[in-house]
């Protein structure tokens, strides 16, 4: 299982991403920059990870469609294959059109790095599957957090079951205090319409260690392996 | 043949900031009549804020040697060992008058320069920390500082990628018109990857890289920080800096790759002085000289005069000499990094730094005379205690005997509500604190704790200041910053390594000025010898004051500390039903310039400390961790017993009942 | 030739605006009597082009291209020709 | 009466402006022969004022107290006065 670490300037947790990997056994992880992603055939998975890809200058992730890499991404996604893009990924992923709806600023305007709770909406992705109805407990770290839609295309990704994360408290109620950033009906994650494409405001490669204060991301990243994971490594794992 | 392209001003000297005593020996040095372009060099690398006249002879004193320290004051960071050939690089730096005059760009620019300070050294920064002083939260005008310079923290750090994990936030009268922004960057690097600024060789090629020269800053910060802002702030409004943290992490993921393939002998950061301080500093501290043609430089303003090339504060600009042979390697790395770098000039072995503009010289001086030769003023000549108000007061009277219980809760409640204790959440939760997936301990705890991954050990750092007792007491508050800094380290259980100190104080040319930055000092040196604790770098930043009053003398202490084993921080709720809980150290009671005492509008002493008796408690605290005893430790700062008990039971949400120890 | 094009970006009605939301409760607090707020973006490109139609496309290719989010955002310009 | 005020607030000239740099090398990155870029906001305010002296007033305090920022920011507004 091979997976391929996007890297835009301005990107800045692919070497996240590529560490909670290397606790995953059985999964190899390239960076891979974005001048040099023109062939992404030889992966099995991509990832969009978190940054501030071109400094999120005019919008998050608007600079980063332009670059090449996000057009060969865009083909990797058309041929079925499993793209999780995070915090800035999923910007990227929705400026590129191939998520709907778009990320505005928080309301209040203000950054929020905090933890919060997401309910596991769809398990019809790479990405969550085994994990339906669960209460994941994920960090966030994003000043343009906000999902909004037009009021069709939020019917749409509701009616359709493409909702694949909203933000609950602990219990899994999708509360008003529970929303970080103001997006529609507390949306943090949506999925593409083959459900191969899967994008999120937390942070999954944040939580996979219980020394960094937990692991549920870790059963996000390992369902790429054939059989899902239980819970990640108790404790640190010396690689 | 010099010329000079400026027209002639009636007292070049003067109008770049030099003393009619510092022109003579300018001239003596020169053997002539430096030119306008000249005088303005002289003028920038001899202010306050460079050649720190006023403080020079007094921070020699400071204890800066150690088994552990691998580099210690002069570089653009300090370092200490953590072993098996892994450095940590740390430095604080101040950035006071850029965020009076502009708050959020001129906090964002503080950790532009803080951060290309570390990976100029060949490390990668790993974690990010500020000190911030602000006058009463209750003035719209201060809330309009706190968010504008939060702000421009967060979003230049957030956008960079480097964890916020502690800091320090004090609300006094004294910052109204006058904020501090102390901001801490640490680093690691492999001992063979560190670099200097001292070893470039004559024929080697100089590059500047980076941004666009444009006219911002000119000679802003040098000039700005040497002169107190009331005195014609005004005209000081313009040069305002603004930093593009984007192009930041461009820069420095290209630096650190220069380091990682060899490629550059000497790297130095364009700060305070821009171009003038870099080349003359890399030239005088490698014992070379160094040509350099201002038309090169790539501009971003139309009609741009030397003078300005040479002064322009603009930020993330890096100077890089490259290894003979590996110029291309050079301009490889800039092109993949999208970043414009261009050859500038070369280093020379006649001595001199000189400056061409279209093949004309406009400068030719030793870069000593700009990097080294600035005189030193001993403070201690006209240091003058003020007036008894300054000496320890009669002690306050405790107006609370006996207070019924309730009453005293209630007292506690609104103590934890006031600006000197209540969480700083609101402001941290706006940094991030977790990218690079390092963060164990963040903002909230006594001191961030970083692991490093492939590693068992960690590092622990905090950042500390007691302007409330160094208002009464410079010394004893100084000492004060740095135990409660060194305290903050073992109460997470890390082993104090050395610390890095940023000196906020007023006018050193006024007697009371004078003695406060003497006593500062002094209050630094006694701590860090009786705790055993290196001084590896630091900043100095005077004449922060506003319409001729000083604020308090301002210490601030950023401390780095070692753990042998960081997987036993897994956090868990540390209290347990029947755990004991122990107050160690001294029990003595006071009110002097307490937070309880600020409510009640008391300032005022005795301030003391036993430098001894925290050197015993740090030793037990440590020796307390090493033996598993300990599920939390916690310092009594701010707000007091009360409070630390408090925000103890807060933290792990659990109770307490405690029964008071026999006030001595 | 040398145009200048003034774009302006500003979100769909339907869409939410957190900053107008921001800014309509900031000058409330300063006593104004305001009962609406939309932010928008202004970008004033100078660039190169054939001729007139040429820039047209330009500026079509700015706004649709990178300047303007079609989910959320609309766009108009201005283009000032080259001084004759 | 009701009135609409846009305010344009744009960077000094003499102020450097990140923004604009990343757009102008994105739009050359479209293949564009773009020269130069400035990022400004657009905020359009519907608020009441008593006469036409008041709303300029108003406006007059929108702009130094909350919209532009004096040291770094210069602004200019158009106002619509209420539809007859």
């Amino acid at each position: 299982m091979k997976v391929a670490l996007l890297r835009y300037p301005g990107t800045w947790s692919e070497r996240d991403f590529q560490h909670a990997f290397s606790l995953v056994p059985g999964v190899e992880t390239e960076i891979v920059w974005h001048e040099d992603a023109g062939d992404l055939a030889r992966f099995d998975a991509a990832i969009v990870p978190g940054g501030f890809s071109y400094g999120d200058y005019v919008r998050a992730g608007a600079i980063a469609r332009l670059s090449p890499a996000t057009k060969s991404l865009c083909r990797f996604a058309e041929e079925g294959r499993p793209v999780l893009g995070s915090c800035n990924g999923f910007q990227i992923l929705c400026e590129a059109g191939l998520l709907p709806g778009a990320l505005l600023r928080n309301a209040g305007l203000e950054y929020r790095c905090d933890w919060v709770h997401v309910r596991v909406e769809s398990d019809r992705t790479p990405w969550t599957r085994g994990l339906g109805g669960q209460v994941l407990r994920m960090p966030i770290g994003h000043g343009e957090g906000q999902w909004v839609a037009d009021a069709e295309t939020v019917a749409m990704v509701e009616a359709e079951g493409r909702v694949v994360f909203r933000y609950t408290d602990e219990r899994g109620a999708a509360t008003l205090e529970a929303n970080p950033n103001g997006s529609v009906a507390n949306i943090a994650g949506v999925r593409s319409a083959a459900g191969n494409v899967v994008g999120l405001m937390p942070h999954p490669e944040r939580c996979v260690e219980a020394l960094l204060g937990g692991t549920d991301g870790y059963r996000v990243l390992a369902n790429l392996l054939p059989e899902p994971v239980g819970t990640g490594p108790a404790l640190y794992m010396e690689r | 043949m010099v010329t000079g392209t400026m027209t002639a001003k009636p007292d070049l000297p003067r109008e770049a900031g030099l003393t009619p005593f510092e022109a003579e020996r300018v001239r003596a040095l020169a053997g002539r009549e430096p030119n306008p372009l000249e005088w303005a060099m002289f003028g920038a690398m001899w202010s306050e804020h460079c050649a720190y006249k006023h403080s020079r002879p007094l921070l020699r004193s400071l204890p800066s040697r150690g088994p552990r320290v691998a580099v210690g004051p002069g570089e653009n960071a300090g370092a200490v060992d953590l072993g098996d050939g892994l450095l940590c690089v740390f430095k604080v730096e101040s950035h006071n008058h850029p965020s009076a005059v502009e708050p959020n760009q001129g906090a964002a620019t503080g950790v532009g320069g803080i951060l290309r300070d570390v990976f100029a050294m060949g490390a990668r920064p790993v974690a990010l920390l500020n000190a911030l002083f602000f006058g009463d939260p209750s003035e719209a005008r201060t809330r309009r500082y706190v968010s504008g310079v939060v702000g421009g923290i967060g979003s230049y750090g957030n956008c960079v990628g480097i964890p916020d994990v502690a800091g320090h936030v004090s609300f006094e009268p004294c910052y109204a018109g006058n904020p501090l922004v102390n901001a801490m960057c640490v680093g690691l690097v492999r001992r063979e990857r560190l670099r200097f600024a001292n070893s470039a060789r004559p024929g080697s090629a100089v590059y500047l890289v980076g941004s666009d020269t444009g006219r911002d800053g000119i000679a802003g910060a040098s000039l700005l920080a040497s002169f107190e802002l009331g005195e014609g702030g005004e005209e000081h409004r313009p040069s305002v800096q603004v930093g593009n943290p984007f192009l930041e992490k461009l820069l420095m993921e290209a630096t650190l790759e220069l380091v990682e393939r060899d490629a550059a002998e000497a790297i130095q950061d364009l700060g305070a002085a821009g171009l003038t301080c870099a080349t003359s500093e890399v030239a005088a501290r490698s014992r070379a000289g160094m040509r350099i043609d201002v038309e090169t430089v790539p501009r971003r303003a139309q009609g741009m005069t030397p003078y300005e090339v040479m002064l322009s504060e603009s930020q993330e600009r890096m100077l890089v000499v490259a290894r003979p042979g590996r110029e291309r390697d050079v301009e490889d790395v800039f092109r993949r990094w999208e970043l414009h770098g261009v050859r500038i000039g070369t280093v020379t072995d006649d001595g001199m730094l000189t400056v061409t503009s279209a093949g004309e010289v406009v400068a030719t001086l030793e870069p000593r005379w700009l990097a080294d030769d600035a005189p030193e003023y001993d403070v201690r000549a006209w240091a003058e205690a003020p007036d008894p108000a300054g000496g320890g007061a009669a002690e306050p009277t405790v107006r609370t005997e006996g207070a019924p219980l309730q009453k005293v809760g209630l007292e506690l409640l609104e103590l934890l509500a006031c600006p000197a204790v209540a969480s700083r959440r609101v402001l941290y939760r706006t940094y991030d604190q977790m990218v690079g997936t390092d963060t164990v301990l963040g903002p909230g705890a006594d001191a961030g704790v970083l692991r490093m991954k492939g590693r068992r050990d960690g590092v622990a750092v905090c950042i500390d200041a007691q302007p409330r007792v160094a208002a009464i007491d410079p010394f004893v508050g100084a000492a004060s910053a740095v135990a409660e800094a060194l305290r903050n380290l073992v109460c997470v259980g890390a082993t104090p390594l050395a610390i890095t100190d940023c000196l906020n104080l007023g006018n050193p040319e006024r007697p009371a000025g004078a003695w406060q930055l003497e006593r500062t000092v002094a209050g630094v040196k006694a701590a860090c010898e009786a705790l055993g604790v290196p001084v590896v770098s630091g900043n100095v930043s005077l004449y922060n004051a506003t319409r001729g009053r000083d604020i308090w003398p301002t210490a601030v202490i950023g401390a780095v500390g070692h753990l042998a084993d960081v997987a036993s921080h897994i956090p868990v709720t540390s209290g347990r039903r029947g755990d004991a809980v122990l107050l160690a150290g001294s029990a003595a009671v006071s009110l002097g310039a307490s937070a309880y005492g600020a409510r009640l509008g008391m300032h005022e002493g005795p301030v003391a400390i036993d430098l001894a008796l925290e050197a015993r408690l740090h030793r037990f605290v440590l020796a307390a961790h090493a033996a598993g005893l300990v599920r939390a430790a916690h310092d009594r700062s701010e707000g007091g017993l009360a409070v630390a008990l408090a925000e103890l039971a807060l933290r792990d949400g659990v109770g307490m009942r405690v029964t008071l120890p026999a006030v001595r | 030739m040398r145009f200048v094009a003034t774009l302006h970006v500003r979100p769909k009605s339907e869409v939410r605006d957190p900053q107008g939301e921001a800014v309509r409760a900031a000058l409330r607090s300063l006593g104004l009597d305001v009962a609406d707020v939309r932010t928008g973006k202004e970008i004033v490109v100078t660039f190169d082009a054939a001729d007139d139609v040429a820039a047209r496309e330009a500026v079509a290719t700015m706004g649709s291209e990178l300047l303007a989010n079609p989910v959320v955002e609309d766009y108009t310009y201005d283009l000032k020709a080259p001084v004759a």
